[in-house]
């Protein structure tokens, strides 16, 4: 294990931890368990924005109790959760490389013991209704703690996700912000031709939300967004970020093989060397001026980079 | 089994308090926690148990979140992990099967502190018919990991449960009734010849059987109203032919009371469960595995029927119907003893 | 127990239909376990005009291969089915008198062993999945049976009746139609005050289904547009129609106490006199000219009335 | 118990069939019936177990209804009620919580032919952590009404099951593996003194016991691909040490075969049920409730911790972690065996 230069972003570099964080995502893929890509790639750019531009979290002392929430509610994403906790300081680096090794902490999913992982996940639809349960406690509490939620879109055709809408709307929690990964991918195909979502945004104000809309590899419209709730006083938040499944391996992304992939050897070296190309086009993108960046990252947590020896991609076997 | 007569409270089932609902009891109790415990979040399922409470100065933790059990419940998880005790009322049909996800992975397997409010326990829709029984709610839920399981089998049992469980620090699950049932006896019927003397009601107390009766021959464990009255009045029955019958109340099914079992069954010809649950998992099952693991009985596991013919009706109808009434349940203990004499057991 | 003359409704005395399945139901209300009386009398005129002017069902062999199915998702206004089924002639309409009592097959919530009854209903959000069941079990087979289904207004709350709405549309169920009795109240209030539905229009359309709205009162308006689905090839019809919880008895129509009622028997007295002048003011209703009333109901079905002679109202008693 | 290994197919374990999971034979099975049998439906939802399989003439028989377990069990009674066959995909731990109450009412309750192939039994997810497990499965089938619950433990079981199911009347719960594992073994392991020959691998039949192995002072009962393995594997290493362990594949838990674990029983000093569930409820539940009607013997229950602590890791770490391995499990048995010698059971 090749362990890189530490890198310290100021508050103009998050796409520089992007990069580093869909890197470690790749190079976890190519491990022997294997890992889900594609939906980890679509919202590197969405964690990026929250863990270092919008969420009130603590990495020196996690379970800090006027930290915001964050659940990741499609919980197969948990590889790029796992490389943000890590680059915002809350797990060395390091560790890593144990992911999808025995006794590791770092499972398919993410597990509630992870320092900065508030809830188990991985069954799709529990997401948004933990969120709110969080968002219920905050206003007993008489707290200005928020609690932001990530779901697939895929994950909306989960009945749950909209019982659970009505009730946010109907308890007026503005203090909950959902956040779909609208990459347009399930596990086996697109999901307008499976069981169709449009017209989304619709759907969510029928159900009482505030919808927004963005590109959600667009850092800066990102954080915009995200840093300005609730839109609406009374009403829940929902951003659908216009994503891409497999986002920055040009060979995978978009495709519906990209669900759940073991790398191998080459196949780890093309997706590096693809995300490499990919982030010397994507430089210019930096946060606006007035982001609450209100606690810059942890400095000197050390890049990873995985052995390049893996057999075999699986993809098409599922999880 | 040390108690004496002497300690009981001097009531008569006469005098003794009127039959109440456990769950009216429940929400009583409920209301006086709220009050004491600021806690205390009661969330609602516009199940109508609260409707006319005076919630007082607590009013602003009681949240009704309308027909959404599975949000409720994971709901009640994330209030639970931020300090809140959330109680979430629904009909035990409901939070063992439909939300029972929830239940499972965010209440037990994380070691929430929710209390699930569970009406309806058992056949006691009766008239309301087979899509709101809950006649396999104790097997689900003693498959899951860290959820302690109280059956009250009265009213003053269920205000025991919730004050005992104030400050406990994983889920539980109260298995509540829906019609008023008589409070258990604390004197020995007038008519009858007794063995041994009832025990006292006192407040039954959590996690341990409570002994309500002694017996040499036979020893019934029953849960819940309707079979601990039910088990009570057959050990009478069968005392009146020579046949001597323990009664244990197993109110609390998760974590189990092995000592007290293993105790009072050491003798037994007979362990004889009883419960208003299908026969499979439930207090049978639980009896059957504890025993098996230390100290083999044979045993009558009297329950719902296996098959699909649990039919539909008044509770009591049902009850019957199954065989959950004192004499049929007498029967089926004179049968298995005549066909397996203590000296082969 | 008095039995009254026999009623022979031709096409256009639906009405009188009605009328007299208010009056059973009333009665049942009476008996010893007493009923869900305002959920019962919202749905009084549509399931008429479902089983005297929509349905092709057959009294004579219920189990028609050929039939349409029916789904009462709102299980609890069975008492509305039992005496709908009754004056169709699927039952006797003696039988209605054992509602309630230890026995009789007539529960709080309809069950698969009565004639007529496709599947037991009774727990909330199940019907639309059942009925898009055999929806898709039609398709299959190349026919042209068609599913209706009853939903709750407050019943939508539950989120597996979105579930189901996005699949039926996925599929394409044009031969499914869902009726939302859109009477206001759930069980302890308005829907509005608990967990509000609207814009409820909206969210069907949003899940793609063909959306209309109706007075659910009005005979006329609901035959001719339950008449006539699919509205559009390819999606799924729900009709939304607005009716009154307890309609008919004006003391306790639209108030969310007439939930479950045990009427005493000066209150049942006081709700058969007020079906009574309600029906002088209701009498110019009929049915337009080519509803499809393919099966006229049988003749000589009796009228039940039940004795005066119960105690106790106990709404506010929950179920 | 009079077959002998003369009826056995020429197969050693080194050429025996590769390991094979048994979800994809499952699926190869399915796709053979369903071009056999016009009223089989195949409801997906979204699970790629059968992404790129040719349905050929059979294609509009696969529905892909998304990521709506609910929906699809609810559609499925519809579509069973209706005359068709409808096998629908999950993971075994969404058919037995997170669609529980379909599975309930308008299955099991319903008595409707609905298939339910529930892949990931166990802790098959292994690494995918504990929201995938499905540990309380069996328990949960187990109570309801009129379901059929099979557990193949290889690939040819599963094929077996899905092939002599296809006019079974109600509902199936079919709880398969994810990863492959080995078919079970045909031949005497080539290095260990045993007893008595393992028994011929014949496809299992539903609904009796498979006797894999006859033994005089233990018997193992176990269900499912790991735990079968272990049980015979065990079996050996006792033999070894002088103790005759007889090993039962209780494929079928329900309906459950009686008759054929008493006869074998009979003569135990030590019933040990072994199986990748939680303690409580499921196979060891079935079994204890069985012998305690009938016949009470001591039982070692081996499965999952009752506690929190199942961890989360790969299938065979858990297992390992949880002394579901061979070594661990003659271990104890010689444990329970000292303890508790056979004159005193
Ligand atoms: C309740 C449930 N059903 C099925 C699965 C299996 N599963 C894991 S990921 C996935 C696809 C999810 O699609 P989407 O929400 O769009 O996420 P993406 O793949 O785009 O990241 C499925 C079906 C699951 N984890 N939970
Ligand atoms: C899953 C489920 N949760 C709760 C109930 C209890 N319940 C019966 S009727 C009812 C209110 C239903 O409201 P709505 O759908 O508007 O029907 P209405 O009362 O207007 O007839 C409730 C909560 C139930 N039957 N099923
Ligand atoms: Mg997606
Ligand atoms: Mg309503």
């Amino acid at each position: 294990m090749t362990v890189m230069a530490p890198a310290t972003p100021g508050p103009a570099g998050l796409a520089d931890v992007a990069d580093r964080i869909r890197g470690h995502v790749v190079d976890m893929c190519a491990g022997r368990e294997g890992g889900h890509l594609g939906g980890s790639l679509s919202i590197v750019d969405i964690l990026t924005v929250l863990y270092f531009g919008v969420l009130r979290v603590d990495p020196a002392w996690p379970e800090n109790p006027d930290r915001d929430m964050f659940v990741l509610s499609k919980g197969h994403g948990a590889l790029a959760l796992y490389a943000t906790l890590a680059e915002r300081g809350f797990l060395p680096v390091d560790e890593l490389a144990s992911y999808g090794q025995p006794g590791s902490r770092l499972m398919g999913h993410p597990m509630r013991d992870i320092p900065g992982v508030e809830v188990s996940t991985g069954s799709l639809g529990h997401g948004l209704s933990l969120g709110f349960g969080f968002a219920l406690a905050a206003r007993l509490a008489g707290s200005d703690r928020r609690s932001f939620v990530i779901t697939g879109d895929g994950e909306l055709q989960e009945g749950s996700c909209w019982e659970t809408a009505a009730c946010a709307a109907a308890q007026r929690a503005d203090n909950l912000v959902a956040i779909v990964d609208r990459n347009g991918l399930q596990l086996t195909g697109p999901t307008e031709g499976i069981s169709p979502l449009e017209p989304l945004a619709d759907r969510w104000r029928a159900f009482g939300w505030s919808v927004r809309e963005a590109d959600g590899h667009d850092q800066a419209a990102l954080a915009a967004e995200l840093g300005a709730t609730p839109w609406e006083p009374g009403r829940p938040s929902v951003l659908i970020a216009r994503t891409t499944k497999g986002h920055g391996v040009r060979f995978l992304a978009g495709k519906p093989v990209c669900h759940y992939a073991t790398l191998s050897e080459r196949q780890h070296a093309r997706a590096r060397a693809s995300l490499a190309s990919f982030q010397r086009g994507s430089r210019d993108q930096a946060l606006p001026a007035g982001t609450p960046l209100d606690r810059p990252p942890l400095a000197g947590t050390p890049l990873v980079e995985a052995p390049l020896s893996q057999p075999l991609l699986s993809p098409g076997e599922p999880a | 089994m040390t108690e004496t007569i002497a300690e009981a409270p001097s009531l008569s089932p006469d005098t003794a308090a009127a039959p109440a609902a456990t769950r009216n009891a429940y929400r009583d109790a409920l209301l006086t926690l709220m009050a004491a415990d600021p806690r205390v979040v009661c969330l609602d399922t516009d199940t109508g148990l609260f409707s006319g409470a005076d919630f007082g100065a607590a009013a602003e933790r009681y949240i009704d979140l309308g027909i959404a059990e599975h949000t409720a419940m994971d709901a009640a998880a994330g209030l639970a992990a931020s300090g809140w005790r959330p109680f979430v009322n629904t009909m035990a049909a409901f939070a063992s099967a439909r939300a029972l996800e929830a239940v499972k992975i965010n209440i037990a397997y994380a070691g929430q502190p929710v209390r699930i409010a569970a009406t309806h326990g058992g056949v006691a829709a009766g008239h309301l018919g087979a899509t709101h029984y809950a006649l396999e709610d104790l097997a689900v839920m003693r498959a899951l990991p860290n959820m302690t399981i109280v059956v009250p089998a009265d009213a003053a049992a269920t205000v025991a449960a919730v004050e005992q469980t104030a400050d406990l620090p994983g889920p539980l699950y109260l298995r509540l009734g829906r019609k008023p049932t008589p409070p258990l006896p604390t004197l020995p019927l007038p008519t009858l010849p007794l063995p041994t003397l009832p025990r006292p009601a006192e407040p039954p107390r959590i996690g341990r059987i409570q002994v309500l009766r002694d017996g040499a021959d036979v020893v019934f464990v029953g849960c819940g109203p309707h079979p601990v009255l039910a088990a009570l009045a057959a050990a009478d029955d069968l005392a009146g032919t020579g046949i001597s019958a323990g009664v244990l109340n197993a109110h609390t099914l998760a974590p189990f009371d092995t000592g007290t079992l293993l105790a009072h069954c050491a003798g037994a010809a007979l362990v004889v469960t009883v419960e208003e649950h299908r026969r499979a998992g439930g207090l049978g099952g639980a009896v059957a595995e504890t025993l098996a693991d230390q100290a083999p009985r044979r045993m009558l596991r009297i329950g719902l029927g296996d098959g699909p013919a649990v039919g539909a009706g008044s509770q009591d109808y049902i009850l019957e119907r199954h065989g959950l009434h004192p004499a049929p349940i007498a029967a089926r203990v004179r049968t298995a003893i005549e066909s397996h004499p203590r000296s082969s057991a």
